[in-house]
């Protein structure tokens, strides 16, 4: 007798079929999205840091401007990370004894700089250059999001080359006067993209394509 | 399947075959000619050498440079670091931010170094701290902004991980202050006896600081002895000035001047002290007529010389003479320069080049020049002064000054009289500063077995007492500062004082020669820093202000007007006399010592970069070689790595045959500085010891050698294996004459189909980057090899790898022999890497878009996307592309790290590169330029190759901008591009080499 | 349906030639002998075979966990020859595929019964070699962990592949290639995994190639469905089989180093792969028809239109070594003129000389009946046209690439022990596979045979 | 006979010998009114679709409409991400460097159309489906073997167990047999 399957196997049959194709179609929509998701981006998670330090306080309340201790931003490809000594500054006087601020007390004290832990960590084959985007016009703001609100420091965008390429091959779209580089509140005009247009002309912004631009 | 079994049959060259072959083909056929003969094994041995070192890479025995390719599983998924998802990195700012520093931007600090004695200004490179790069101080007289290989690599010696680290007694590891407390307690005991016991012996050396102390230290002990030794010594040139002037003169040469140059065996564009800046200058002056500025002519530089060099390649009439015959030749042509000496009977070198020799110095009066080489005897340095003096060059292409060497003297003679009183018991504190003369003292000076009759001894020295044969000998160990790290001062070739200056604290806890001598003075702990500051300051008119022009000096990386006065010494009037008869040639072999081309006297031994670095025209790496001649190797049935041992006065070495056209039959030409296997890791099991011949009594040559064939193979390994053109109209050449007459004659060399391309033009709007190579002005110095190694993060491989084609360096000198004679052949030299084709094949094939074109034209190469098809490599018709086989930038060892140029990627395992034309030069200026909203300036670029080089061979720049130096050459009517019939439409191209042979030598000297 | 209605020619020609079937063949027998290889005991002859073939597998396995810790330095590949063995036992797979393909469609829209003996065979080994070959071009990359990177996927570096290059056409023309092939050959499957369905001695067997069956019950609605789409997947094979490789010829006839940039690549190429595959194809079945007694149903006729393929596809190779020679020397270009020259007499003057021997002086004997009919003798030259294809490839991938323009840059080139062990360990894979699929499945179309029988029963009868 | 009445019936097959006669039977049962049938051979029988009156097969068709989707993918996919999605100047080819997409093109019709055949095969005829009444019928292995059936459903309007039966068995039938569902 050849019958060697039941009733439901036709079922069965062809559920393994449809089922086998929809698993795979489920996983590469997953991958698809993971590669793209925050966990993998590192976006909008602060890393623990030695010193609890506020954007939020400083930049925000006290209102200091980003280049007080950002200080080379507009000449060098860093911006610069401040010296305890720039910390020093003021903390020598205000809250000379904050526990919070034991650890830049120390390094002040021996000498031993202070280990932040990276919040925007590009590969080490991406050359990017701070000056030159602040210089023609892009607001930190539009890369590191509004830090003024951040009580701990996150990486606010992606960060991805994808998201690089969406200003380079539309600088207009994000490319605000230069007086407002260092706004954390600005705010794009409606007429953004008529205006993109007017300072990208009037800054010179060759925003290039070439691998070379990052890559070298 | 290697096909070892068919490719070495009875490995004999046939090179009577050859030469007769030859005989009847005419020109430039005649290399091709061999060609199609080559197919005989033997003649593959001999230009074809593809197949004689092919390493295949059996289970990764392990090799002696295992560390240059670091292995492991680590770096397995080194590459997945693209994905993204990375580990979360640090932050180390600085506690208190050091002054004038902008985080991210590199410093730039002018200081000088001293190779024998002679300074080259330097701009020194540094990122946060560390020195990365070295290069040229445009203010400096014999920099000018360019550089030589020595300067270039010594930035990795700074990071040599073998480099001495510590202070030793008697191998022991101590404290500078222990040493400090028993050297002065030595001195002390010297003291009474007027300092009799006490013997200085320092390397060559023009430091003012360095004399001040040493004559400091005579008046505290009168009868102490400062002696100075080096290998590569200026002895003849000392003992000619002594014949012909009755005193040390120094002799400058201004090529600049120079229409007709007679070299005899002076090889001043490689190894001669000034080789720099004579580099500039005689290109300036080598450029076609036309192209010269004012009425100013294309130079004609004859040389006769002993061992071929890439001054000799660059000669119109190049004549190989055994060392010995030098002299006789010189005494010839003084004779009919009217100058009054002595005649050896019977001459080698036939009449008609003699005469149109002298023909064209007499018709050059004040413009021409005769220079000798430091390896010939006295008598050749006083002829050429004499000739000088009698061509009416002296104070025109010929400067005298007062000697720029602190106190000169035999130094040879020095050294030998230092071991007699050493042997003798009379030396009790003996201060060895630098070099390593235990190492490279004559055979015959048994220096080294003497050393420690000196109750004390201390050695300061780069390579500790387990690394240097002298370190090992002294009580004393002291590591050595690198210039990097100490101040000093030291003089030019025209007496041009600069002050060292210091980029980094020493690594170490090492000293500097000025520092130990401070130990003699009532300060044993002054720093370097104060004691050079003294000496300036007493050398300053006390009406300026000394602050001002310390910091100027130091600035400026030239101490203002210290440059020497030229002075007129009196030619004695008794020189024949003098010179006597002239020395016999020695019969048989003769044998000769040179400087290594890339290791000097064996100083840079243990540098990696200077290791794998292509020796000019050989193209060896990793090795020395007993250079013969074909004739020699056809007499003595010799071939290319036969292992010999050679018989010299008494003394035998064994040695590897390297067969080398254009040495003069019957002499063997060594070079120095091999043979070190303590040194370190890279120079262990390097080459042979040439020092073991090397006699007090004849330094440079003599005669009497044997050679005996051991039947035994030593591997030698070249980066070009062929040196043929193939009769292909690569490496184009004309001679002057025919091109003044027809500017067309480069093109009319080849056919040049009209080039229609089916693919639309790219437009190239703002900057389009270009470069132009003048093959006429490149000296093949290899300073450009160098300087893109060190900008570009290069990796060295080892020979290993090498000898399967896998080095690394972007740029290689091609070196292509032409002309009919086998013996002595002409050279073509030309600098090839990345043309940057706009129509590039080898994008096209890449299948993941790893290699493209930027807006501006460059051919963008992306290591991070680069999954390593080797497509594109295997589709450049230039093969200017080089892979990463295996993980060859070594990341184990720390202190290398810190000489990475930070601007550009470190290449893992499994990607291509290849020359970018500096393409992170080009995007920093761009920036700068940008926020200024200007355009890019001529000139605001120099990729690193072309700021090293000396002969301003290598031009980038702008092709958009019609007045830009690049478009200055390539509008020359000799502009062509190598391949162009291919329509890749390179952006480099190639200025076709002119030469200049005198109309009457025609068809001899090696001309055409 | 077409197949069917036309006349019956082979059986005439039979008279003259040994028969495609012999006539002892009844229905029942057929079927009997064909699955008998698989439902009776496995001989030891299997066993020894399979281990051996085995153990070169781990020997592959071996070489290339080593190649991905170090490198593919460990090849002898170098600057400038920077395709070896890797690229070359690539084309040699991919052409060894060819014949399986080449059989079941180009033959079958021949209508060539003869085909149907050796046409599962052929296209099992289709698949075989192409996944041997589809191996090479990944391990042979510098970063093999990245060479998805070729495929067309939406990625945040917002990157795709470069389809200009050869090799992305590769890519898809290679997956393409196997994919079909594999569809091909399951839905000729379909049928005979019913017989085995039936014919299994338990259920459990019976289960596993029943589900492979998928109930196939051979009612006429699924004949019908199935003969058309069985001719459809062989119409569009036949431009695949041609376009597979000559794509891979553009890999090099695209580039432009002397030696590869020629337009006779495509179609030597193709003639080259039917060339190998069906010298592959005897070389399989010449042992095999006698180890599993199956003479009566792969008989000489197929040996010799086999060998006769062989011969023709090897004449168009040696005009396609011709045509080089005389368009290189035509073309009066120097680089041209030289690789010419290189080849036959430079330092790999042996390999060329080897390659006319093996893959132009051996087939010509095949011009000769008798030798044709001679097992060990088609054997023979069915292995000298193994090496030689393989030889040819070694020329055109390396000689060419060993010295092209600049003589400054030429070098030689050797393969190292990781290139043959590679090498030799893709052969122990193929043939792992072969024995597992001659153990598992009708090595032979069982309902295909039977169609023949059938036939020859319908014209006795009429 | 009345037992198996009660158990409901799929239908009833008739077990041949050749080809021939089953395609005889076919003939006549399709002449006879009886529409709802199939018939199981080992090898196709020629004429046996036109006996059983199955029209023309959609294979074809769909096959085409693969094709078409392969090439204008083929196109679409590298003009898209070389000339839209990132245009790069490579080697100075123009962005949309057609000519270079043919093997693209050609491929992809291929392999869409390969699956297009492949698995339209399968849903015209129901596969997979592991089960199907016919195989209850004791022997019908050997419709893989050598013999013939006919099977006529029980939902042919025409169908009578017993006259049908009847029917079948006057076609000399080697065998009929009740297919219980």
């Amino acid at each position: 007798m050849p019958q060697v399957f039941n009733q439901s196997s036709n079922f069965l049959a062809r559920l393994t079929l449809i089922g086998g194709a929809a698993t795979a179609a489920a996983i590469a929509l997953v991958a698809f999205m993971l590669v793209r998701s925050d966990y993998a981006t590192g976006a909008n998670t602060p890393p623990p840091q030695p010193v609890p330090f506020s954007h939020k306080h400083h930049s925000g309340g006290d209102g200091i401007d980003c280049r007080y201790c950002h200080t080379s931003v507009e000449e060098s490809y860093y911006a610069g990370i401040p010296p305890t000594q720039t910390c020093m500054n003021c903390h020598n006087q205000l809250w000379a004894n904050s526990p919070n601020l034991a650890p830049v007390r120390d390094s002040w004290q021996t000498g031993q700089p202070i280990q932040w832990a990276r919040v925007h960590d590009l590969p080490d084959f991406v050359y990017f250059n701070h000056s030159i985007h602040v210089t023609k016009g892009i607001g930190c703001s539009t890369c590191h999001g509004d830090v003024t609100q951040m009580q701990l420091t996150w990486q606010d965008k992606p960060l991805t080359m994808t998201w690089c390429l969406d200003c380079h091959s539309q600088p207009e779209k994000y490319v605000r006067p230069k007086e407002a580089v260092y706004d954390m509140a600005y705010q794009a005009p409606a007429n953004q993209i008529e205006l993109g247009h007017r300072l990208v002309r009037e800054y010179g912004i060759e925003s290039k394509l070439s691998c070379s631009t990052c890559h070298r | 399947m290697s096909q070892e079994g068919l490719e070495v049959k009875e490995p004999q060259l046939d090179l009577a075959a050859i030469r007769e072959r030859l005989a009847n083909s005419k020109g430039r056929e005649y290399w091709r000619s061999l060609d199609s003969l080559a197919d005989t094994p033997a003649f593959r041995e001999f230009l074809h050498r593809e197949f004689s070192n092919n390493a295949t890479q059996w289970l990764d025995h392990v090799s002696r440079r295992r560390f240059l390719k670091l292995m492991g599983a680590s770096m397995g998924l080194a590459g997945l670091t693209a994905c993204g998802i990375s580990q979360p990195e640090k932050i180390v700012p600085y506690v208190r931010e050091p002054e004038d520093m902008v985080q991210g931007k590199p410093l730039f600090y002018a200081t000088a170094t001293a190779l024998s004695g002679y300074a080259l200004g330097l701009l020194v490179e540094s990122h946060e701290g560390r020195p990365t790069k070295i290069e040229g101080n445009p203010e400096h007289p014999t920099s000018q902004g360019a550089t030589d290989i020595w300067a270039q690599a010594s930035v990795l010696d700074l990071y040599d991980p073998d480099r001495s680290k510590v202070v030793a007694k008697r191998g022991r590891i101590s404290t500078y202050a222990n040493f400090l407390e028993e050297f002065r307690a030595a001195i002390g005991a010297e003291r009474p006896r007027r300092g009799a016991g006490i013997r200085v012996l320092s390397t060559s050396t023009s430091s003012p600081t360095l004399a001040t102390q040493m004559r400091a230290m005579r008046q505290t002990f009168p009868d102490a002895r400062w002696y100075q030794y080096e290998p590569i010594n200026e002895d003849s040139a000392l003992a000619g000035a002594q014949l012909a002037f009755g005193r040390p003169v120094h002799s400058v040469y201004r090529f600049s001047e120079a229409d007709v140059i007679l070299s005899l065996d002076a090889d001043f564009l490689l190894t001669m002290s000034g080789r720099v800046q004579y580099g500039r200058e005689f290109a300036r002056r080598r450029r076609p007529s036309p192209e010269q500025q004012g009425e100013r002519a294309m130079n004609r530089f004859y040389m006769v010389e002993s061992t071929p060099t890439n001054t000799g390649a660059k000669a119109d009439h190049r004549l190989p003479l055994r060392a010995g015959e030098v002299e006789g030749f010189a005494r010839q042509v003084a004779a009919r320069l009217g100058v009054n000496v002595p005649q050896a009977e019977g001459g080698t070198v036939p009449e008609a080049w003699i005469e149109a020799l002298v023909a064209d110095l007499g018709a050059a009066r004040g413009r021409s020049l005769i220079i000798p080489g430091y390896n010939q005897p006295p008598a050749v340095h006083a002829l050429a002064h004499a000739m000088n003096q009698s061509l009416g060059n002296v104070g025109r292409t010929v400067l005298y000054t007062e000697p720029v060497l602190a106190e000169p003297a035999p130094q040879v003679a020095g050294l030998r009289q230092l071991t007699q009183e050493l042997a003798a018991g009379q030396v009790h504190v003996l201060v060895i500063l630098g070099g390593d003369p235990a190492y490279t003292a004559p055979a015959d000076v048994p220096f080294q077995a003497n050393i420690s009759r000196a109750a004390f001894s201390v050695h300061l020295g780069d390579y500790g007492p387990d690394n240097s044969a002298t370190s090992a000998r002294t009580v004393w160990h002291v590591p050595r500062s690198h210039y990097l790290e100490a101040w000093g001062d030291t003089r030019a070739i025209d007496g041009t004082a600069s002050i060292q200056q210091p980029l980094v604290e020493p690594l170490y806890t090492s000293r500097s020669e000025i520092e130990i001598m401070s130990a003699f003075s009532s300060r044993p702990d002054a720093s370097s820093y104060e004691t050079v500051r003294s000496t300036w300051r007493a050398q300053v008119a006390p009406n300026l202000d000394f602050e001002v022009y310390w910091r100027r000096a130091v600035h400026d990386g030239v101490v203002p007007n210290t440059a020497l006065p030229p002075i007129q010494p009196a030619l004695s009037g008794d020189l024949a006399s003098r010179l006597g008869a002239p020395m016999p040639v020695s019969a048989g072999l003769e044998l000769m010592f040179h400087p290594d081309p890339s290791i000097y006297d064996g100083r840079y031994a243990n540098n990696g970069w200077l290791q794998e670095l292509p020796k000019p025209l050989t193209k060896l790496v990793w090795d020395n070689a007993a250079l013969v001649s074909p004739a020699l190797a056809e007499e003595l049935q010799l071939n290319n790595e036969d292992v010999v041992e050679l018989r010299y006065q008494g003394r035998t070495l064994r040695a590897a045959v390297w067969i080398y056209p254009g040495m003069p039959g019957n002499s063997v030409s060594v070079w120095l500085g091999y043979g070190q296997p303590l040194l370190g890791r890279v120079s262990a099991g390097t080459g042979f010891n040439a020092y073991n011949l090397r006699t007090a009594a004849a330094p440079w040559y003599g005669g009497g050698l044997e050679i005996a064939k051991t039947g035994e193979k030593y591997t030698l390994v070249n980066t070009q294996d062929h040196h043929t053109l193939a009769g292909r109209e690569i490496a184009r050449h004309v001679d002057a004459e025919e091109y003044e007459r027809n500017p067309e004659a480069v093109h009319e060399l080849a056919h040049e189909p009209e080039q229609v391309s089916l693919y639309p033009e790219y437009a190239y709007n703002g900057h389009a980057w270009g470069m132009a190579v003048d093959m006429t002005t490149c000296i093949g110095c290899n300073a450009c090899v160098v300087a893109c190694q060190s900008e570009n993060n290069i990796p060295i491989v080892g020979k290993d790898q090498v000898s399967n084609g896998r080095e690394m360096h972007w740029i290689r000198i091609d070196t292509y022999y032409t002309g009919t004679d086998l013996d002595n052949p002409e050279t073509i030299m030309q600098p090839m890497f990345c043309q940057h084709c706009e129509k590039a094949p080898c994008e096209y094939v890449c299948p993941v878009v790893a290699t493209s074109h930027s807006s501006e034209g460059l051919n963008d190469m992306t290591y991070n996307r680069c999954v390593g098809t080797r497509f594109c490599s295997n589709n450049c018709p230039y093969k200017v592309r080089r892979f990463n086989w295996l993980q060859y930038h070594d990341k184990s060892i720390e202190s290398l790290k810190l000489q990475k140029n930070p601007d550009v990627t470190v290449r893992e395992r499994g990607v291509m590169e290849k020359c970018t034309y500096c393409t992170q030069r080009i995007s920093a200026a761009r920036i700068n330029a940008s926020k200024e909203n200007r355009p890019i300036r001529d000139g605001e670029v120099l990729t690193a190759c072309q700021a090293a080089c000396p002969a301003d061979a290598l031009v980038f720049g702008n092709i958009n901008e019609q007045g830009s130096h690049v478009m200055a050459l390539k509008n020359q009517p000799r502009n062509y591009s190598v391949l162009g019939e291919l329509n890749t439409v390179p952006r480099t191209t190639y200025l076709a080499m002119i030469r200049n042979p005198n109309p009457r030598l025609i068809g001899e000297g090696g001309s055409e | 349906m077409a197949r069917r209605v036309q006349p019956q020619k082979p059986l005439v020609v039979q008279r003259a030639n040994p028969p495609v079937l012999e006539p002892t063949e009844t229905i029942n027998s057929v079927t009997d002998r064909i699955t008998s290889a698989i439902y009776r005991p496995t001989p030891l002859g299997w066993y020894i075979g399979f281990a051996i073939f085995f153990s070169l597998v781990m020997v592959l396995m071996y070489s290339l966990t080593y190649l991905f810790i170090k490198g593919t330095g460990i090849w002898g590949i170098n600057i400038p020859v920077g395709w070896g063995f890797a690229i070359i036992n690539f084309v040699w797979w991919i052409g060894i595929g060819h014949a399986g393909t080449l059989i079941s469609a180009i033959l079958l829209l021949l209508y060539q019964e003869w085909r149907t003996a050796i046409n599962r065979l052929a296209e099992a080994m289709t698949l075989f070699a192409v996944a041997c070959a589809g191996i090479f071009p990944i391990v042979h990359t510098g970063r093999p962990w990245l060479a998805y990177w070729l495929l067309p996927y939406p990625n945040n570096m917002g990157v795709w592949p470069q389809f200009r290059s050869p090799l992305v056409w590769d890519v898809f023309a290679v997956t393409t290639y196997g994919t079909v092939s594999l569809l091909f050959w399951y839905t000729g499957l379909v049928p005979d995994l019913a017989v085995m369905r039936d014919r299994a001695k338990n259920r459990f067997v019976a289960r596993i190639y029943g589900a492979f069956a998928l109930g196939w019950r051979g009612s006429a609605r699924h004949w019908k469905n199935y003969n058309i789409a069985y001719l459809i997947l062989a119409g569009i094979s036949t431009p695949l089989v041609v376009s597979v490789h000559s794509v891979v010829s553009l890999d090099f006839a695209s580039a432009l180093v002397p030696g590869w940039h020629s337009t006779i690549f495509p179609p030597y190429f193709v003639a080259g792969a039917i060339f190998a595959g069906f010298a592959m194809v005897l070389t399989i079945t010449i042992p095999l028809r006698v180890f599993y007694k199956m003479q009566s149903i792969i008989t000489m006729r197929h040996i010799e239109n086999m060998a006769k393929v062989t011969l023709v596809t090897g004449l168009v190779v040696a005009y396609g070594y011709l045509t080089e020679i005389f368009m290189s020397w035509y073309s009066g270009e120097t680089f041209e003129r030289y690789f010419i020259q290189n080849r036959i007499s430079g330092p790999y003057w042996w390999s060329f000389w080897a390659l006319m021997l093996c893959n132009v002086m051996a087939p010509q004997a095949l011009w000769f009946k008798r030798v044709r009919t001679n097992l060990a003798a088609v054997f023979l030259v069915c292995m000298f046209v193994n090496i030689g294809m393989w030889l040819e490839r070694f020329v055109i991938v390396s000689t060419s690439l060993h010295r092209d323009f600049l003589p400054s840059s030429w070098d030689g080139y050797a393969g190292t022990i990781w290139d043959w062990s590679t090498y030799v360990g893709t052969i122990g894979l193929f043939l792992a596979l072969l024995f597992l699929f001659l153990r598992l499945l009708p090595m032979i179309s069982i309902f295909e045979t039977k169609e023949l029988v059938v036939h020859r029963e319908e014209s006795e009868t009429h | 006979m009345a037992a198996e009445t009660r158990t409901p019936l799929y239908g009833l097959m008739a077990e041949f010998e050749t080809g021939h006669s089953l395609l005889v039977a076919a003939d006549r049962a399709r002449q006879d009114g009886y529409r709802i049938m199939d018939a199981y051979s080992p090898v196709p029988v020629e004429g046996l679709d036109d006996a059983l009156g199955l029209r023309r097969s959609w294979v074809p068709l769909i096959v085409l409409c693969g094709g078409l989707t392969g090439v204008t993918f083929g196109f679409l996919l590298p003009y898209w991400t070389m000339v839209l999605a990132y245009p790069i100047n490579i080697g100075g080819r123009p962005l949309n460097s057609w000519p270079q997409w043919v093997p693209i093109m050609f491929e992809c019709t291929i392999l869409f159309s390969a699956f297009a055949a492949f698995f339209g095969m399968w849903a015209l005829n129901g596969l997979p489906q592991p089960y199907h009444p016919v195989f209850n019928v004791p022997g019908f292995e050997r419709s893989n073997e050598d013999r013939y059936f006919l099977a006529i459903e029980a939902r042919d309007p025409r169908f009578d167990p017993v006259a049908t039966r009847s029917f079948l068995e006057s076609m000399g039938a080697y065998a009929v047999s009740d297919i219980p569902s």
